[in-house]
């Protein structure tokens, strides 16, 4: 029993040692004060760093912070469902004055932390409100419009006439409409060129949910199949799936077409051969809200952020200039409402 | 006999085991081209002295000289350098390798890094040819019969150039014939050169094949004598420490009406191999019926039939009166049958459950001890004292776990348990004294015999031809599945019966 | 008087027992907090910072408790699962396959029920129907286990493990098809929400903690009862612990081992009938995710005692709750609760790990869990 | 050989194919069908191949491995992390660091095996205990490191994760180089070669695997390693008579087989993707499990169940490429739920021993006691 005295002792100083080495880390017990405007995002059941859209919208609440608009920035990770209410309720109770929820999977938990919390702005990502929810402004995004840029794209570039996509679920709304936007956006390409393009759209569903977006494994091997049927763009729609999908494209020197950010910046591995992405701007758009919350220009129900398609970069040379009109011609249509994808919001 | 030079010395050999001093301070030699039988009962320590000297184990105190110099054993790599080769009771034999693979692990012949079978092969033809011990290198071990795996294993042996050769039990799985047989291979192995520890229990063995025999018990060395110097009832007076009645006391007994009859039975074993051929027989109340043969020759196969443990294929088994054919083994304890299962420790006992769950095992299920599906502790508790003092289980406390007692006082649990129920007709008895000590031998002897004069019909299975002939009314004997012979015991002699067990019935049935 | 002086002594032997039973865990689970610290300390976090956001967040208000009450509930079920298969020398890696199908049918019967009947169902009826069944399924599933262990000798390890992905894609399948909530606003996969005739009570206003709760902590009791008083229980023990002997005994091995795991599912199948009863009156994929690997460590960190399982229980569920407080003081993330349960599992599983850093002689013999793959 | 075995995995081998290729032939030729199946079939069984291997040594040792899965992730983490490593702040050419991300990898696996075997052959832990603590203790260990090394200010990398050295290239063989003079000027016969050769355009590590497949086979049943291995595995006490050392055997094979699984788990991280996810083994270490049962612990049985479950994936992915024309009566090879069943259900069918009994090593999973 001596012994164990002795370690016992040994660890505790080791562990203060060490810790006294580290710097804590600031809290957010100043949040209950007027003067300090502070941020608080609860993900998703997943990770922050899912490189999708927790990390996104992450992104966007750190932008407010560096922007100088909000003093206090906090992040609180889902591991299950049942722990939403709790997760909001943390930042609610700390008094924080906006909280981002992400994911439609927080829609519920938020609507009632906003009754709960009168005081607070709510942003939810990714949160269609059929009625308007007082205190939670929604932020969604036409992924359909951003997926049917890219669509044609493909299609107009393809010189096999066989595009693919590589997808995570469908049964999550937003990889639904980019993948039948992009599905749209080929078949309207078609018209204007009078070609006949066949695509490929594949989506992740087996094994669980939360996996279907980070299985690149999958979407790699998913590409190179859709490749070997002829296929010469690929769009890799669905967090990691999709990178998987756009670097083995990349490697094997088909276009790769990215997703949600401009992936150029993010995939350097697929950068020489990425054409564009599919463009869904999360982090400025959490930004602006949080930007509008603090100069109280925000209004409650839906808020529709950015959608388009990234520069061609490295591949500018490659599109040919009736192409790059085209997809002007096509994105101010979608913007005006000439255009319509044609997309049901939800997989029927 | 001229005294040769001495090959191996072990001196003070001393090894303590938690709880038992397994060897203790024992002094033995064997010389060159002799027999030195290692006799004692089980747990006198043979068997771990032997394992200290091949190298399984290490010896707390005690030095081994193999032809004159100390030599440090720490595996027994070790030994088998040195010259000594080591047959164990329970063969090291690999059932899914060949002859060859078996004979070779562990010095393998290689050729450019592939295992050279052809050439090992050679080498056992040439070793079997040399001592007559017929093996097929390229079959593989698992379905030979275990007289052949016998011979399988001093190959192995003689593979390595073993010139002290230690065999431990090696008659308990053979006939007397295949016995014979082993004995001449023995005979022929010294005239080479090469010594013998012979390890038995067995008197008659010993005093037929031995040069000198070094007794055995509580792990001391008692004494070395020469057969030529001493007889049967002194070799078992030192290996016991009493004087042992050698006998067991039987009165004879009319036999009555009919309670077990097995016709046309049929097994299948897990292998699926017909084990049990066709067999029919009868018990009746107040005789012990013995079924004597050579382990492997289906017995196991049928006393599983017999007591629900495993299905027949075809045949019926009547207990008194009613056919209890491939009926589960609580229909068959319920009609009558009391039974003591071969493997104790397997299928007789859960080791780790109190001595008083223990003898409530097959019966835990109906009052007193337990009441709508609940236990009574209470009752179990009750019948546990009562059988503790009426068949002397010596076990501190009834909530003492089985397995912490010692082999002969497990076996009592089970007879306790088997033998006071209310309504037994019949009695199984598998092995049932196998591993023991003479006391619980004699103990269990006696309770058998108890029950036949009480009228019970005992059906005793066991591999010891003498218990076999010291117990039962009327023997069977099985020979590859089948019963080759039936005889009162009266009416027949050891020798006959070994003819039987090794299958020469066609002659004499 | 020496009856007396027995249960007396029997009373600290058992005293005795359990301070020994209870060292090792206590002082794995020390050691692993303390390896945690020093890992928290070392990515240039502040451990007492982390565990006072752990123990806040667990303990520190009513609220914090009634969340601990709340995640210690499945834990408590799923734990008991694991532990009564060991009992009966089976290994359920399945229990989350079994909890996520007893989630799933019990929210059918809670949603569909009334609507098939045409009639609203009393809680009465409702409520303990959709909780039956639900365990029903959860039985049934691992019953198939069982049953294949029984008579074709598939191991149970790797056909629980089989199961659990069968199960995931099964209740995948059927959230985003037949049984996915068709409300217009619904857009990700889950059922509608189970009638309230069908919805377990909270025990306190404004709490979430919840009857099953209670309920949990009785069927503990209850399978202590089982396995220890009960002839069913003995046959359970002796299957588990030496199957041979159990068959030699007149007790049917197969159906005993079945039966093993048909009522290791269906605790299993409970734990997921109350988290949708209780808790979230629905099913969706994101709920109850490593629950079965979970319960594993529960089940062993419990010794497979239903009063240590609860406890075991109570200790990861405070973990797992407090995380929540954890993460928002240090921003460490929910993954080093995971590290520290994996050491705690690592050291109460190799013991000899602790006994000789805290020179603790072994007592007792060796429990056999397994049989490698022979069965 | 077990003919039954085989014959069984053939069979359901061709139906998969014979499905697609029904169901594609509408778009593609069938020829083109099967050679692109048969390279996302090797490919897709990859990791699974070398888990199974990892297995099959283990468990010939006899020491159940159920930790696949743990062991092969921590090795994707550390393999790629440590390619980062050396690229970025080492600043070795991309090459060389993705080199030594392999080496990291297969290092990782032997010493997660290493842990594996120390519990389970030292501790003498239950085995399967201690398969389940190398998981867990994976999953936690990888999401910690991978969060607090990448993410957030203050992480080694400064809150992003750096680009990686990419990852190992496609080995061309120039089979259509050497037969497309047989082909003349025929543009059908071209494709057909081009379309042969695309079978085994593949990575090292998938070609490596293939050939350590055959490697072990002959290891295990033809040398002297191999045969004290299995002795070991099936009677312990019998090779300790005979002075083979039991303990030194398991630990070695352990360890061989945490490699194994280590270079299964560069194989995620530094050949197919040049990333790292939490969980991305997402399974496939319990199915490479499954895969060495269905092929009764023989490497090539258990390659050839590995490429039944690489072929039960393909089906998925080109069903879904051809989801247009798949006719309405077998609209349900679409969905992935049902199809995704397919290893799962086989593993359990093979299990119940109607195709040919599976025998594991008498000595599975019992710890050694002299």
């Amino acid at each position: 029993m001596k012994k164990f005295y002795f370690v016992m002792a040994l660890l505790i100083v080791a562990s203060m040692v060490l810790s006294a080495c580290g710097a804590s880390a600031p809290t957010a017990e100043d949040c209950t004060k007027e003067e300090v405007f502070c941020v608080g995002l609860v993900t998703d059941v997943g990770k922050i760093n899912d490189k999708s859209f927790n990390q996104s919208a992450w992104e966007g609440v750190q932008k407010s912070n560096t922007d100088g608009v909000a003093d206090v920035v906090q992040f609180i990770e889902t591991a299950d469902a049942k722990d939403y209410a709790k997760n909001i309720s943390q930042f609610g109770d700390a008094g924080y004055d906006v909280i981002v929820t992400v994911g439609f999977g927080l829609g519920e938990a938020t609507a009632a932390a906003a009754a709960t919390y009168p005081a607070i702005r709510f942003i939810g990502v990714d949160q269609f409100q059929a009625a308007t929810v007082p205190g939670v402004s929604g932020l969604n995004f036409p992924e359909d419009n951003a997926g049917f840029l890219v669509g044609a794209l493909a299609a107009a570039m393809s010189q096999s006439n066989k595009i693919g996509a590589v997808c995570g679920t469908d049964v999550v709304p937003p990889v639904w409409r980019f993948g039948e936007g992009y599905k749209a956006g080929a078949a309207y390409a078609d018209g204007l060129n009078g070609t006949t393009t066949e695509v490929f759209v594949v989506y992740h569903s087996d094994v669980g949910f939360d996996k279907t977006f980070t299985d690149p494994e999958w979407g790699a091997q998913t590409a190179k199949s859709m490749m070997d049927q002829g296929a010469d763009a690929i769009f890799g729609c669905g967090g990691l799936t999709g990178n998987g999908a756009v670097t083995a494209a990349a490697q094997a020197g088909a276009y790769g077409i990215g997703v949600d950010t401009d992936q150029y910046l993010t995939l350097p591995e697929a950068a020489p051969r990425m054409l564009s992405s599919a463009m869904k701007l999360i982090t400025p758009g959490v930004a602006d809200l949080v930007a509008a919350t603090k100069d109280g220009s925000i209004a409650d129900g839906n808020v529709f952020g950015a959608a388009g398609y990234a520069p061609f970069h490295d591949l500018d040379g490659d599109v040919p200039a009736e192409v790059k009109t085209m997809m002007e011609e096509i994105n101010a249509g979608l913007l005006d409402g000439s255009i319509k994808t044609g997309v049901s919001p939800v997989k029927p | 006999m001229t005294e040769s030079q001495i090959v191996l010395e072990a001196k003070g050999i001393t090894k303590q085991f938690p709880g038992v001093l397994a060897s203790d301070n024992v002094n033995f030699d064997l010389r060159k081209g002799e027999i030195h039988a290692l006799l004692g009962e089980n747990g006198a320590g043979k068997s771990t002295l032997m394992n200290l000297i091949y190298g399984l184990h290490r010896p707390d105190k005690g030095e081994i000289i193999v032809n004159g110099k100390t030599i440090d054993i720490h595996s027994p790599n070790d030994s088998i350098a040195a010259g000594i080769g080591m047959v164990h009771q329970h063969f090291m034999l690999i059932p899914v390798f060949t002859v060859a693979e078996n004979v070779m692990l562990g010095d393998e012949e290689t050729k450019r890094g592939s295992l050279d079978r052809i050439s090992v092969a050679k080498k056992i033809n040439e070793i079997s040819k040399q001592y007559g011990l017929d093996v097929d290198p390229n079959a593989l071990v698992g379905p030979l019969p275990v007289g052949i795996q016998q011979r399988v294993e001093i190959v192995k042996t003689l593979y390595r150039n073993a010139e002290i050769v230690i065999l431990d039990e090696p008659t308990a799985v053979l006939t007397p014939q295949e016995a014979e047989d082993l004995f001449r291979i023995m005979r022929d192995l010294t005239t080479r050169g090469v010594s013998i520890i012979f390890i038995t229990h067995k008197l008659k063995e010993v005093l037929a094949v031995a040069d000198r025999i070094t007794v055995m018990r509580a792990g001391r060395v008692i004494n070395t004598v020469k057969p030529s110097e001493t007889d049967s009832a002194q070799l078992a007076n030192m290996m016991v420490g009493r004087q042992v009645i050698l006998t067991v006391d039987k009165k004879d007994h009319e036999a009555e009406n009919e309670i077990l009859k097995v016709e046309g039975l049929t097994v299948r074993d897990q292998r699926d191999l017909e084990t049990v051929h066709n067999v029919s027989f009868s018990v009746r109340g107040g005789e012990v019926f013995g079924i004597a043969g050579v382990q492997g020759n289906g017995q196991t196969e049928l006393s599983e039939a017999l007591t629900g443990l495993r299905s027949p294929t075809s045949g019926t088994v009547t207990i008194d009166g009613k056919d209890l054919t491939g009926k589960p083994p609580r229909v068959i304890t319920e009609s009558g049958l009391a039974h003591i299962p071969e493997d104790r420790q397997r299928h007789g006992l859960v080791l780790s459950y109190t001595v008083a769950d223990n003898m409530a095992l097959c019966d835990y299920y109906h009052p007193p001890f337990s009441s709508r599906g609940v236990i009574q502790p209470k009752a179990l508790d009750e019948n546990s004292r009562k059988l503790i003092s009426a068949f002397d289980v010596r076990t501190p406390s009834p909530f003492v776990n089985a397995g912490k007692l010692s082999g002969g006082n497990q076996q009592k649990v089970i007879v306790a348990r088997e033998l006071s129920r209310d309504n037994v007709k019949l009695v199984i008895a598998n092995q049932p004294t196998r591993g023991l000590d003479v006391g619980s031998i004699e103990y269990i002897h006696s309770e058998i015999i108890k029950m036949r004069d009480r009228g019970v019909a005992v059906l005793l299975i066991s591999a010891e031809l003498d218990e076999i002939m010291a117990l039962s009314d009327r023997i069977a004997v099985m020979y590859r599945g089948q019963i080759v012979a039936v005889v009162e015991t009266k009416k027949t002699t050891r020798e006959q019966l070994g003819l039987w067990m090794a299958g020469a019935h066609v002659q004499s049935a | 008087m020496q009856e007396e002086k027995q249960s007396n002594s029997l009373t600290r032997q058992i005293l005795q027992s359990i301070s020994n039973a209870g060292l090792v865990p206590f002082l794995a689970i020390l050691t692993a907090v303390v390896l945690g610290g020093i890992i928290i300390a070392f990515v240039g976090g502040n451990p007492f910072l982390a565990y006072r956001g752990l123990i806040e967040g667990s303990f520190g208000s009513t609220k914090a408790l009634s969340e601990t009450a709340v995640w210690a509930t499945p834990y408590i079920f799923a734990g008991l699962a694991v532990a009564l298969a060991f009992k009966g020398g089976l290994f359920n890696i399945g229990a989350e396959g079994q909890l996520a199908v007893g989630a799933v049918f019990s929210a059918l019967i809670g949603y569909a029920l009334p609507e098939w009947l045409g009639v609203d169902l009393p809680t009465i009826i409702h409520l303990p129907l959709a909780i039956l069944v639900g365990m029903l399924m959860g039985g049934l599933w691992a019953g198939i286990v069982g049953w294949l262990k029984a008579y074709t000798g598939g191991h149970e390890v790797i056909n629980t493990i089989m199961m659990n992905y069968i199960a995931l894609n099964t209740t995948s399948f059927l959230l985003n098809g037949i049984m996915k909530d068709r409300s217009p606003t619904n857009v990700i996969a889950r059922t509608p929400l189970i009638a309230d005739s069908a919805r377990m009570p909270a025990i306190f206003d404004g709490l979430r903690v919840h009857w099953g709760f209670i309920l949990a902590l009785l069927v503990a009791f209850f399978i202590w009862w089982l396995l220890n008083k009960t002839t069913l229980g003995f046959e359970i023990r002796t299957v588990g612990l030496n199957p041979d002997a159990a068959q030699y005994a007149g007790i049917n091995v197969k159906r005993t081992i079945i039966l093993t795991m048909i009522l290791s599912g269906a605790l299993a199948g409970l734990a997921g009938a109350i988290e949708v009863t209780g808790l979230n009156y629905r099913h969706e994929l994101g709920f109850s995710i490593g629950y079965g690997y979970d319960a594993i460590a529960i089940a062993l960190l419990g010794k497979s005692h239903p009063l240590g399982i609860v406890l075991a229980a109570f200790l990861f569920a405070a973990m797992r709750n407090g995380a929540t407080r954890m993460q928002f003081l240090t921003q460490m993330p929910v993954d080093l609760i995971s590290m520290i349960q994996a050491l705690i599992l690592l050291f109460v599983a190799a013991d000899a790990i602790i006994r000789y850093i805290y020179r603790i002689k072994a007592k007792g013999e060796r429990v056999v869990l397994t049989r490698g793959w022979g069965g | 050989m077990d003919w039954k075995r085989f014959g069984f995995i053939a069979l359901i081998i061709i139906v998969l194919f014979s499905v697609v290729v029904m169901v594609g032939q509408a778009k593609q030729p069938p020829l083109l069908i099967v050679t692109s199946m048969l390279a996302t079939t090797i490919a897709v069984a990859t990791p699974l191949t070398l888990g199974a291997l990892s297995g099959v040594f283990c468990e010939r040792a006899g020491v159940v491995n159920i930790g696949i899965e743990g062991m092969m992730l921590t090795a994707a983490f550390f393999g790629w992390l440590g390619g980062i490593y050396m690229f970025n702040i080492f600043h070795l050419p991309p090459s060389v660091s993705i080199g030594l991300g392999v080496f990291f990898a297969v290092l990782t696996g032997a010493l997660m095996s290493l842990l594996h075997a120390m519990l389970s052959i030292t501790f003498k832990v239950d085995q399967i205990i201690g398969g389940t603590v190398i998981n867990i203790l994976a999953v936690g260990l990888t999401g910690f490191l991978n969060r607090q090394l990448f993410f957030g200010a203050g992480s080694v990398f400064g809150g992003s994760v750096p680009s990686s050295a990419g990852v190992l290239p496609t080995i061309h063989i120039p089979i259509t180089e050497l037969f497309s003079s047989v082909c003349g000027t025929s543009a059908t016969c071209l494709q057909n070669v081009q379309a042969i050769n695309r079978v085994f355009d593949q990575k090292p590590i998938a070609m490596g695997a293939v050939l350590l497949v055959f490697l072990s086979h002959y290891i295990l049943f033809n040398t002297r390693w191999g045969l004290r291995t299995r002795a070991v595995g099936e009677h312990p006490k019998a090779a300790d008579t005979v002075g083979i050392n039991v303990i030194k055997m398991r630990y070695a094979n352990v360890i061989i087989g945490g490699m194994f699984a280590g270079l299964a788990g560069a194989y995620f991280t530094i050949e197919s993707v040049p990333s790292f996810e939490p969980l991305l083994t997402n399974g496939r270490g319990f199915i490479s499990l499954a895969a060495m049962i269905f092929g009764n612990w023989t490497p090539i049985g258990a390659w050839a169940a590995s490429l039944v479950f690489g072929a039960s994936q393909a089906l998925l992915i080109n069903m879904q490429i051809f989801r247009d024309v798949i006719p309405p009566q077998w609209s349900f090879l679409q969905e992935s739920y049902i199809v995704g069943l397919t290893p799962y259900i086989l593993t359990m069918f093979i299990l119940t021993g109607i195709i040919g009994k599976t025998t594991p090593p008498a000595a599975d999973g019992v710890p050694y006691e002299k």
